[in-house]
């Protein structure tokens, strides 16, 4: 694979700016291979739907200025449209359990909710913050907007409370022992 | 042998989520055989053992298990009794059997494939973006009460057991069960009739049940404890403790 | 701006699948062009650092498999890559045969499979759908991301998959008959 491509991997899959030093450090290589590889996909990114953009020292990849109408209409439609049921669901145990992992929605829900949770957080609906616990894991949280718009202070207010969120973590936990004990 | 006591809990503990047809498979394949009539009436014996040991699984999933031993004792019964006239229903339980296994080991093969590559280059999805803006999209739909209603949904539809069996299968007849029950009316009657022994075979389950008999007594038969008569094709089969017809003889 | 170019940028933007219908409402034109323009964007990606996957009706863009370990090193959350073996058959099952019924699995596998389909879904390797052709029936099928980890762009892709297209056909019309009585 060439140089440019695996930057081209790099900047798509990060999706937002990073520095040519931080580039060639990932990629083991020097400055000048960098710059050169950068020219080389500038070029072959001509006339194509996404550009390379950069910003002093800072690179990223980006869509073609000249669809950006279409893309901000998208983007709106995107943010306007109505919650399917599943969001909707999602949210609601996001509600109720105040700082829950993605795992334990998904042996709630039986179904993987990471897209779900992308577009709720996108919405301003929810919150994402590293789990304390683990580091290499992710818990959510209703936003304060959220909690406002039901017209709540705090989860807590919202009714049969202390039920529901204590099954939300006593089901996932029960589902999880069970999953993990037939070694799926 | 310590080994091997550790493999046989572990296929015990294993074999009720993997199924008759995985425990069947690692048969044939621990003795390098092909799927074919000759490999599985070799490994009839050796499956059984194992259900001899399946004590502490469900009805639902023991029954999966009796219904291929039901079609083993029957393909051991053919080889073991050249004469015996299968019903074109037995013929045809046979070959099904022989199918699915021979079905269920491509899918197994090309699980394979699976295990071979799975996580070895994988095609990333972009990373969550940024969000530049903060935004604050809400939706009618959202209040106090239907945040309730969603999350109350959520939680009962969480299947409430993991085996939980989708249609209720009469309880069968376990191999074990039905030696027993053998050697019991052996003990008992000096002969009897099989027939009386198994009961009606009207319906599929009674059917299963004199199958497993069937084979019980073949097993009893084969290991000296018992002699079995039958006059012709068809006819009743008479069962007597071996020692009787030493005696008389 | 060619279409296959606006496609690269709605791609881009979105960040996970989107199906050839919705591409043909956002651009105004035909299914036609849509795949036309596809079947050019692939060729176009040849040899880059991104790749077109393609399952059916839906498209995503994702960095290309040469350079995995690398972006693996990028990512910080935890990553299951252990695999049982009735999640292997049963992957197998649903990968191979790309759309199938709970019955069929049960029946290949001879068990009930329900917890174990429920377990694969949640870990996003599979998705259950409404079955287009009996909207009685609920089909299973591998997911993006279950095509992701196995480094491949389409299920086609898949070793051995067309060799054994043609032994699956057989069985498939005797399953068929043999499980539709279970279903319905």
């Amino acid at each position: 694979m060439e140089l440019e491509s695996k930057i081209e991997s790099i900047l798509f899959f990060k999706g937002e700016p990073i520095s040519r030093k931080k580039l060639a450090e990932i990629l083991k290589v020097g400055q000048i291979e960098i710059n050169e590889s950068l020219e080389k996909l500038k070029k072959s990114l001509q006339n194509r739907g996404i550009v390379l953009q950069e910003k002093e020292n800072d690179i990223t990849l980006g869509t073609n200025p000249e669809i950006s109408s279409l893309i901000e209409h998208l983007q709106k439609e995107e943010l306007n449209k109505e919650l399917s049921k599943a969001s909707l669901e999602t949210l609601s145990i996001v509600a109720y359990k105040n700082g829950v992992s993605r795992s334990e929605i998904d042996y709630i829900r039986g179904v993987n909710s990471s897209f779900i949770l992308r577009a709720l957080s996108i919405r301003g609906l929810v919150e994402k913050n590293i789990d304390p616990k683990d580091s290499r894991r992710y818990i959510y949280k209703p936003t304060f907007e959220f909690l406002s718009f039901m017209g709540v202070k705090s989860p807590e207010e919202l009714p049969d409370y202390s039920e529901i969120a204590g099954a939300i973590g006593e089901e996932a936990e029960k589902l999880k022992e069970e999953t993990d004990a037939l070694d799926l | 042998m310590q080994r091997d006591v550790a493999e046989n809990a572990y296929k015990v503990k294993t074999a009720g989520f993997e199924g008759p047809f995985g425990l069947l498979l690692n048969l044939i394949e621990e003795r390098k055989l092909f799927i074919n009539e000759i490999s599985l009436s070799q490994v009839t014996e050796d499956f059984l053992n194992y259900l001899k040991n399946l004590g502490n699984l469900k009805p639902s999933e023991i029954s999966s298990f009796v219904f291929v031993a039901a079609t083993l004792i029957l393909i051991k019964s053919k080889s073991l009794l050249p004469n015996l006239n299968l019903t074109d229903e037995e013929e045809g339980d046979i070959r099904n059997l022989e199918d699915r296994l021979k079905l269920y080991e491509l899918y197994v093969q090309l699980g394979q494939n699976i295990k071979n590559n799975f996580g070895k280059n994988i095609i990333w999805a972009p990373l969550e973006r940024k969000n530049e803006v903060l935004v604050f999209l809400p939706d009618d739909q959202i209040t106090k009460e239907s945040m309730m209603t969603f999350a109350h949904e959520a939680l009962n539809r969480i299947p409430k057991k993991v085996f939980l069996p989708e249609v209720e299968v009469k309880k069968v007849v376990s191999i074990e069960e039905m030696i027993d029950r053998l050697v019991e009316r052996i003990k008992n009657t000096l002969r009897f009739n099989f027939k009386d022994f198994a009961g009606k075979a009207d319906t599929k389950e009674e059917r299963i049940v004199v199958i497993v008999g069937f084979l019980a007594m073949l097993e009893l038969a084969r290991q000296g404890m018992v002699n079995v008569l039958q006059d012709n094709n068809f006819d009743d089969i008479t069962i007597e403790k071996q020692e009787i017809i030493l005696e008389n003889s």
